[in-house]
């Protein structure tokens, strides 16, 4: 039975990481995009 | 066929017909142009909006600071790399790879093997030209004031020497275009003049040179136009060296 | 197109004769491939009916160490002074740069190879059980499947940062079944108990795969930029 | 269209927990291997949606090279990194699964190994995706994603001989599968694709974004320069 919840835990737990990794990168271009709006103007 | 017979030819006609730079008025034909060439590297863009003709048979040398572009788009002309947007065109053709034979291009570096000797570097380059003719190697090489018959490995060469024999790779096929990159780099001042000399009657002959170079004085008779890069594009254009400078 | 043989052959010829003024890459590769020899024999000091269970997996994968060495030199000396570009800059067909570097590199490994077996076999006290000459196809095809990709992953790897990691990188996980097949052969040849039919014919499909993929795919690779 | 992203998104999001209650008590327990058996909806599921992503990643890197499209290179480059994804879940489920019904972590199975070399060639390919220089990476990433899709086949056909020289130690799955078994697996593998579908679809929208920024910024960096000067 541990190994059950085991195994869909660390699928979840991988599917999460790599989810707020995948954020982690959207914001850092977010603040990338805005602070080139500021260049540029 | 420039350089033919390179003892007598070359400097006789180069000597006479450097007093009269303007080409034959039939060969004034675009022979390469740009339109809106854009090249990115990453977050760099080296080219930023290029759009310019070059017409059959001059001398057009490029100035401009370091970083200015000029490396990027010669290379771009000889094929070495695609640019992110935009259109080139050489000869009528888009693909600058279908113009391989007409093009040649002399880089910064020599683009040489430092174990082989003069010689033995001209019969590789040769053939893949598939050109397989001992006495050609033979009469560039002589013609650019090397000796063929040095056995002496090219590492082993002064930069002048080794900038000449790069010189003449360029020029191996006759091409239509030659792209030269700082060909007087560390050339001492009577090399540079025969080199250019060399090149005055190349495009007498109808070759279009495009060339990079910061001793832009060297070239103030030979050059048709003066074309000054900076910042990825083509600023200004100019017959005289001096208009040119004094903006 | 006919002038692919040509220019192969003029590519080859040259770069022996590079290789001969400099010596870099054999002097390298022989003395690391003697280390890799000398190395292995100090780890696993088996007997003599031990060793022809494992003499398989340890000389392939001495091998593939070995050759490594080489094929990440391959590239080298046209990068210095940028010869590449010269190369590219001319109308000769790519194919003709990448079977003359391939056909180079099977030359280099191949000589290595035979400098490298009679240590192990000094070493191991090797004897084949099984029919002998099988080894020399599979010794041909297998140098054959190392180099082929080696010699395309390293185009590839002069392309990126820090390219000597990358090379092996790139190398060994494609390479799995090719290694698998020379290990698995040599060692049913060397004990006598299998035959090693499958594994030759699986060697000689993957090496017509993949020099038709490299053949196919070097050009775009070359001219990349 | 910009509606279409989030309404997907909680479409996914409810298929995903009525496939994990299915899969945790809607399905019948197994006879020999009990409630364990149970990984075994997340782990084909996620091994058939990496394989669907690697085939993609495949197709994209043949158009890519044909057309030189880089739309096509960022599904390539996207396709590859979210089949990583799942496929690093098959390789953390399969030894949990395999411990306690065949009594070890790991053995050389085909399947196994299959999805193993498989994981080590695309994260191959990914390390030469983030090591290469910038104006070449799609060349190269797409050719060695060729390499990679050819291999598969030699790399099977080599473990599957391999295998039948020297049987396995363990029990083979065997046996068809009950009808509602494969009707939980199919609910649990249609959550995924979507779930697949919509991390791709905003990692393909970040990559896109990624790419014009990097375009913008290389076009306005040197008017910063010029305003020095």
């Amino acid at each position: 039975m541990i190994y059950l919840y085991a195994a869909y835990a660390a699928t979840w737990t991988i599917h999460i990481t790599y989810l707020a990794w995948v954020l982690l990168r959207y914001r850092r271009l977010r603040r990338e995009i805005y602070e080139l709006r500021k260049a540029v103007r | 066929m420039p350089i033919r017979g390179a003892k007598e030819g070359a400097r006789s006609d180069s000597s006479e017909l450097i007093v009269n730079p303007s080409p034959p008025a039939c060969l004034n034909l675009p022979i390469i142009s740009l339109s809106d060439v854009i090249k990115q590297f990453g977050r760099l863009a080296a080219l930023r909006g290029i759009t310019a003709e070059f017409l059959s048979g001059r001398l057009y040398v490029i100035v401009g600071d370091n970083g200015a572009g000029k490396t990027t788009l010669l290379r771009i002309l000889a094929g070495l790399s695609q640019p992110t947007r935009g259109r080139v065109s050489i000869l009528d053709s888009t693909d600058p790879r279908a113009v391989r034979e007409q093009v040649g291009y002399m880089a910064h570096p020599s683009l040489l093997y430092d174990e082989l000797s003069a010689l033995e570097n001209l019969r590789y380059f040769a053939q893949l030209y598939r050109i397989n003719d001992e006495q050609r190697c033979r009469s560039v090489i002589f013609s650019l004031k090397l000796d063929p018959d040095l056995t002496r490995p090219v590492g082993e060469y002064s930069q002048g020497m080794r900038q000449r024999l790069s010189l003449a790779r360029a020029v191996l096929h006759d091409p239509k275009i030659l792209l030269l990159d700082e060909p007087f780099s560390n050339v001492d001042v009577g090399s540079a003049r025969h080199m250019v000399e060399l090149l005055a009657a190349m495009r007498n002959r109808g070759t279009t040179i495009l060339l990079i170079t910061h001793q832009a004085s060297l070239l103030e008779s030979a050059s048709n136009e003066f074309v000054w890069m900076d910042f990825g594009k083509i600023i200004r254009r100019s017959r005289e060296l001096e208009l040119l400078q004094a903006l | 197109m006919s002038s692919l043989p040509t220019i192969t052959k003029a590519t080859l010829a040259k770069d022996l004769r590079l290789e001969w003024r400099s010596k870099d890459v054999i002097n390298a590769m022989l003395f690391f491939a003697l280390l890799v020899v000398v190395i292995f024999s100090f780890s696993f000091n088996p007997t003599a009916e031990e060793s022809r269970q494992i003499a398989g997996g340890l000389v392939w994968v001495a091998f593939l160490f070995a050759s490594v060495v080489a094929l990440n030199q391959t590239w080298a000396r046209e990068l210095r002074n940028q010869v590449l570009d010269a190369f590219r800059v001319s109308p000769a067909p790519a194919n003709a740069l990448f079977l003359a570097k391939a056909i180079g590199n099977f030359l280099f490994v191949s000589a290595l190879e035979a400098l490298m077996t009679p240590l192990f076999i000094v070493f191991y006290a090797l004897r084949a059980l099984g029919p002998g000459w099988q080894l020399v196809p599979v010794g041909l095809l297998g140098t054959w499947a190392l180099v082929v990709n080696g010699t395309f992953f390293a185009a590839m790897s002069i392309r990126t940062r820090s390219r000597e990691i990358m090379l092996p990188l790139l190398l060994f996980p494609i390479t799995i079944p090719a290694l698998l097949a020379m290990v698995q052969a040599t060692s049913a040849i060397l004990t006598g108990e299998a035959s090693a039919k499958f594994w030759i014919v699986l060697l000689a499909v993957y090496n017509l795969v993949f020099t038709t993929v490299s053949l196919l795919l070097f050009e775009s690779v070359l001219h990349a930029e | 269209m910009k509606r279409a992203f989030p309404v997907f998104g909680l479409l996914t999001l409810v298929l995903l927990s009525f496939a994990l209650y299915e899969a945790l008590i809607g399905a019948p327990t197994e006879r020999t291997m009990g409630e364990v058996q149970r990984i075994f909806y997340y782990h084909v599921s996620s091994a058939w949606t990496a394989f669907l992503l690697f085939l993609t990643n495949f197709i994209a890197s043949v158009v890519y090279l044909a057309k030189k499209n880089s739309k096509a290179d960022a599904v390539a480059a996207v396709t590859a990194e979210v089949g990583v994804l799942f496929c690093s879940v098959v390789l953390v489920t399969g030894p949990l699964w395999a411990r306690p019904v065949w009594g070890i972590w790991w053995t050389w199975d085909m399947r196994l190994t299959l999805t193993l070399v498989l994981w080590l060639i695309y994260v191959s390919y990914l390390v030469l995706r983030r090591f290469s220089t910038s104006s070449q990476t799609a060349v190269i990433a797409a050719a060695l994603s060729i390499f990679g899709a050819v291999d598969v086949p030699l790399v099977y056909f080599s473990i599957w001989y391999f295998r039948t020289q020297h049987p396995s130690p363990v029990i083979g799955r065997g046996g068809s599968l009950d009808a509602r078994m494969w009707h939980v697996l199919l609910i649990n593998w249609a959550a995924f694709l979507c779930f697949a579908f919509l991390i791709c679809w905003s990692r393909y929208r970040l990559e896109r974004l990624r790419r014009d920024v990097e375009e913008t910024q290389a076009l306005e960096a040197l008017l910063e320069p010029r305003g020095v000067r």
